[in-house]
C-alpha cells in the first residue's frame, strides 16, 4: 500500500479490500479525507496512508428523491428516497457519503450529531455515458449505529 | 497581497438576451445570436459589429446538452463575428461572470477596447434525471456526486446546517421565494412571471376546470406547505425553493471606459471585480456561508473603495432559496444567522426594502440558463442603474451603485463585481 | 485596428509536465497535480505556492471522459491553490493556449502579478469510437459531424484538397512524421519516443519472435506503406499520420515582466500573442490553408514587431501531418504548397535545418492530451531557448526568438504567441 | 415556411420534407448553406429561406473507417467505410455532407469535382448520450450521379 499513489484510483482500490483508508502529512501530521496528494495544512508533499477506525458523526445532510444514475439503477426514486450527508470521521475531516440506518422517510427526525460507522456498497458509476456509467465500484457509505 | 487596479477602467455600454425559458427548436448559437440582436438595439448610440474585438462566452453543458463543445467559437460564427478571438469558459453557473470578468481583464490590459461577454445555456433537451446529472457534474464528481449528491441535494444539507446552527425555518427560506416571485411577476422577460399567489389561484383555477377538488389555501404559506403542489426535491428544499430549469443566453458588450461615452452617455463601470474558489463541501470549515463568496467580495469591495452599506441593489446567486440567504450575508449586507434568514419576510430585500435584492425575480423566477445567469444579472442591475426597469424599478434610491453575485456549483467559483454610474 | 500592445510585459518563469502516455488510474485533477509539482520543482530560484494568484486551465472532454465539468477548480483545489480564481476553458485542441493567453491577459491587465496556465486531459478512459466522438464535438456537431466527419476525416478532407491543388503526396506527409519521430525519439518526455526505423525494427523482431513472417521493409517509406501496419484512418491519412491519444497535463508559470528575475535569471519573454477564430471547413474560402492562423500570426508578428525570417523555431500544431504542412506556410516560413509540403522531406524543418519545427517530436511524437497540448509546446521551446534541450538543442543557433502555433479544432481557434529571450 | 426560424431546427424539418432549404440575404442577395440568421456577406438581418436545385460537385472529400456513433450504428467500420466531403451547390455555398455512390474501396478513383445531386436519409443522432444518439431525423446526403 505504501507505494500506492494518493488517488481516487487508489481509495476506490482500497475500499474494495473494505479499507477506510486517509492520507496523512508526515510534517504536520494532518489526516485528509478524501485523500489528497499535497497537504491542505502545510503543502507538504510528504504523505502517507493511514487507515482510519470507520467511526464518525452527522455533521449535516440531506434526503434525495431524484439522484444521479449510480442511485437511481439502485432503486432510489421519489418513493424510494435516500439520505446523503457529510461526516465527520473521529480522526478529523469531513467526507460526502450516503448515509444508511436513518428515518429517511422522516428527515427530521435524523439528527446531527447521531453518530455511523463506514461500510461498504458495490454500485454502478456516474455518467451519462453507458461505458462509463456501467463500470461498477465500491463505494464507502456510512450507516447510523 | 496590497489592493489590485486594473489597468484601464472598463464599462458595460450594452445588454442583450434571448428568451429565458423552454425554447424547443433553438440551439446554443440559435439562442446567442438572439441575445446579440437584442444587445445591439440596445447601444443607445449604436454599435457596428466589426468594431468587436473577442468574445467570452460561458457555458456549462453544451459538451452533454448537446454534444458540441467549444460553443463560443460557434456563436461567433453565427453572430458573424468571426475571426475575433472566441473563448468557452466553463465556470458551472458562474460560467458567463468569469467570461465577463475575462473580458473586463481583457480590456484593462489594452489588448482589446471593444468585447462581447456573456454566456448560453441549453438545458431542456434531456429528461430531469439527465439534467439533474450534467448539473452535478458542476459538483466534485469524484468525492461529492459518488456520495449520491445532487445539486439541490447540496444546498440542502447547507440548509439543514443553517437551520441546525440558527434556528432557520422552512417559512424563512420560503419567504425568499415570495418576495422574488413579486418581483418575478412584474420582469416581462422573467422565465416564470407571477406571483405565488397568482400561482396558486391559477392551479385552484385549473382544479376548478376540471372539476377536481379545489385546493383551499388562503395564503402563500399554505400552497408553499402543500406537499402535493411544492414537494420536496431534497429535504428540506422543495420545488419552489429552487430554480426552474432554463435554455437561454445573455451578453453584454464591455468598452473601455475612454471610449465609453461612443457608445452611450449613460455607461455603467465596472469599478470592483473579485473572483475565489472554493472545495468540495465537505472540506469547508463552514456549511453555512460561502467562503469563496466573502473572498470574492472582500476583493470588489476593496478595488471598488466601498462597502456593504454604500451598494444599493444588488442581483445575488439564488439558484435556491438558502442562496440568497447565504448570500446576502457573504456580501456583508446582513448578519450571518437570523439577521439574514429573515430579511425577506421582514421585507427589508424587498423592492421597497433598505437593500433591494433580486429585484429582478432572481435566478427563482427569471430563469437560470446556467451558464448564461451571471449576464443576466448584469442586465438587472444595468437597467436599473439607468432608471430604465420600468414597474421594478426600485423606488425612492438612485441606484448610482450596484453589485452581481454570480455563484459557480456550490460555491466553487464565485465572482462578485461592483458598478458605478457617474 | 491599429497594432496592439499589451499594457504591461509577462515572462515563463517555469513549467511542468506530468507524464504524457497511456496513465491509468490518473484522473486530471492527479495529473496536472504531478505538472505543477513539476512546474515548482523547474523555477529556478524557487516558488512559494502562495505566490500564484491564478489558475486559468484548458480542458476539451472531462465533461464527456470523466463527468467531470470545471476542472481547473479541482486541479486548483488538489494542488492547494485554493481560494485563488480558476477558469476552465475549453477551446478544443487549442484549450491550453488560450487559458495561457488568458493568463497573460491578467498578467498585463495589472490584475495578477504571478498565474499558473496549462491544461490537462484524461483520453483513454472511453473506447477509440467514443474518444472519436468526444472528440469530434470540438467540430461544429450540427453542420460538420453530421456529416459523418471525425476529426481525421477534416483534416483528410484538407489534405485530399491540397494533394489536389498543389499536386502534394502521400510522401511528403510521411516525411513529416519521420522527421518528427526523429526529434520525438530523443525526447525523454514523448509518449513515443522512437523513430519509424526503431519502430519497425520492433515490428519485425516482435514478429521474429512469434514466428511469423516477418516484413521486409527496408526503408521507412516501406513501413509507412505497409496497409497493415500503418493502416488508413481517414482517406488519404494514415495511422502515422495521426498523433496517439494521450492522458496528460502540462502548465506554465507566468510572471509580470518586472519580477520575472526574482524566479529565474533566464526568463523566456512573450512579446507577441495572436488569436483568432475560424468557421466550418466548408465555410471557408480556402481548404488549403487555415485562415485563423494567419490572423493569429499576423497579430502575434506586429505585436511583437518580428517577422518568419526571425523567428528561430517554432513548435506548430501538427496534430496530422498534413496540419504541420499547412502550418509552416500560414505562419509564413515557407511558401503555401510544393515548399511547404516537401519541407520536411528536404531536411529544411529538421532540428539542423533552416527553420527547425516541432524539435520537441511534436504532437506526433511528444503526445497529444489535447487540453494541455498547448503548454506542452511552450515547454519545449522553454527549454530550448534557455539551452536545456539535451540531445534535442539545436545546432548552431542561438535560439533567442521562439513561436508556438497551436490549432484548436480543425482551424476555428488558433493561438500564436512568440517568445524571446534577452 | 417564410415564419420559420433560420436554425438548424427548420432545416431539419424540411429536410423531413424533402426540401434542400438555404437562407438567402434579401439585401445582398448572398445564400447561404448552412442556413444561417445574419448575412456573411453584410451582416444584414434581413434573410428569406430559398429552395435549392440539388446540384453541386464535390470540392474535396475524405474516406472514413472509424465514424461517429450517427455513422456506426449505421452499420459503417473499417471493413463498410464510407465517403464524407463538401459540397459545393451550384447556388454558390458550401456544406459538408456524406457522398454517395462513389468508389469507397478505391478512394484515388474519386474526383474532385464529380458532379453530385442532393438527396435524404433517415438516421439516429450525434451524441454519446443514449437519450440524444437515438433520436431519428432524416439527414441531407449528396450522390454522385
Ligand atoms: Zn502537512
Ligand atoms: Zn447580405
Amino acid at each position: 500500500m505504501s507505494d500506492m499513489p494518493f488517488t481516487a484510483t487508489s481509495f476506490d482500490k482500497l475500499c474494495g479490500e473494505k479499507k477506510l483508508m486517509a492520507t496523512r502529512c508526515k510534517d504536520c501530521g494532518k489526516v485528509e479525507l478524501p485523500p489528497r496528494p499535497i497537504c491542505t495544512g502545510c503543502n507538504s508533499q510528504n504523505i502517507e496512508w493511514t487507515e482510519l477506525n470507520g467511526k464518525g458523526k452527522i455533521v449535516s445532510f440531506t434526503v434525495i428523491g431524484v439522484g444521479p444514475w449510480t442511485m437511481i439503477s439502485e432503486g432510489y426514486d421519489r418513493n424510494n428516497p435516500y439520505c446523503s450527508g457529510i461526516v465527520e470521521v473521529e480522526e478529523g475531516p469531513r467526507i460526502s457519503t450516503q448515509i444508511m440506518g436513518v428515518d429517511v422517510a422522516n428527515p427530521e427526525n435524523i439528527k446531527v450529531g447521531t453518530p455511523v460507522t463506514a461500510d461498504f456498497v458495490e454500485r454502478g458509476s456516474f455518467s451519462l455515458v453507458p461505458e462509463v456509467a456501467n463500470v461498477r465500484k465500491t463505494y464507502l457509505v456510512f450507516k447510523a449505529s | 497581497m496590497s489592493k489590485r487596479k486594473l489597468g484601464r477602467g472598463v464599462a458595460v455600454a450594452g445588454y442583450g438576451m434571448s428568451k429565458f425559458g423552454v425554447l424547443p427548436g433553438l440551439d446554443c448559437r440559435d439562442m446567442f445570436v438572439d441575445a446579440f440582436k437584442d444587445l445591439v438595439n440596445s447601444v443607445d448610440k449604436g454599435l457596428d459589429p466589426k468594431d468587436v474585438e473577442a468574445n467570452y462566452v460561458g457555458c456549462c453543458g453544451a459538451w452533454n446538452w448537446e454534444a458540441q463543445a467549444g460553443i463560443a467559437k460557434w456563436c461567433t460564427d453565427w453572430a458573424n463575428l468571426v475571426p475575433i478571438p472566441s473563448t468557452t469558459i466553463d465556470n458551472a453557473c458562474a460560467s458567463a461572470s468569469v467570461a465577463i470578468r475575462n473580458g473586463i481583464i481583457g480590456i484593462a490590459s489594452g489588448l482589446y477596447d471593444v468585447v462581447l461577454a456573456g454566456g448560453v445555456e441549453k438545458m431542456t433537451t434531456l429528461p430531469t434525471e439527465g439534467t439533474t446529472l450534467v448539473l452535478a457534474t458542476g459538483a466534485d464528481k469524484t468525492w461529492e456526486c459518488y456520495a449520491g449528491y445532487t445539486f439541490p441535494g447540496l444546498y440542502a444539507t447547507m440548509a439543514t446546517a443553517h437551520m441546525n446552527e440558527y434556528g432557520t425555518t422552512p417559512e424563512d427560506l420560503m419567504a425568499v421565494a415570495i418576495k422574488n416571485h413579486n418581483n418575478g411577476a412584474i420582469n416581462p422577460v422573467a422565465q416564470m412571471p407571477n406571483t405565488i399567489t397568482q400561482i396558486m389561484e391559477q392551479r385552484q383555477a385549473r382544479a376548478r376546470e376540471k372539476g377536481k377538488p379545489v385546493p383551499g389555501w388562503v395564503t402563500e404559506m399554505d400552497f408553499l406547505h402543500d406537499d402535493q403542489y411544492n414537494p420536496m426535491v431534497a429535504w428540506p428544499l422543495r420545488l419552489f425553493d429552487c430554480c426552474p430549469i432554463t435554455d437561454g443566453a445573455a451578453c453584454v458588450l464591455l468598452v473601455a471606459e475612454d471610449i465609453a461615452k461612443n457608445f452611450t452617455d449613460t455607461p455603467i463601470y465596472v469599478t470592483g471585480t473579485g473572483q475565489a474558489s472554493g472545495r468540495a463541501l465537505h472540506s469547508r470549515d463552514t456549511l453555512t456561508s460561502i467562503p469563496a463568496s466573502q473572498i470574492a467580495a472582500k476583493q470588489a469591495y476593496e478595488m471598488a473603495g466601498v462597502g456593504p452599506a454604500d451598494i444599493k441593489i444588488a442581483e445575488v446567486h439564488d439558484c435556491f432559496t438558502i442562496a440568497e440567504v447565504m448570500a446576502i450575508s457573504d456580501l456583508g449586507f446582513f448578519k450571518p444567522g437570523k439577521d439574514a434568514a429573515t430579511a425577506a419576510a421582514e421585507g427589508k430585500t424587498a423592492r421597497d426594502g433598505i437593500k433591494p435584492i433580486n429585484t429582478s425575480g432572481g435566478l427563482k423566477c427569471k430563469g437560470h440558463p446556467v451558464g448564461a445567469s451571471g449576464a443576466g444579472m448584469i442586465g438587472e442591475v444595468f437597467h436599473q442603474m439607468r432608471g430604465e426597469a420600468g414597474a421594478r424599478q426600485v423606488p425612492n434610491m438612485d441606484v448610482n451603485l450596484a453589485m452581481t453575485h454570480n455563484v459557480g456549483a456550490h460555491g466553487t467559483t464565485v465572482v462578485v463585481q461592483i458598478y458605478e454610474r457617474r
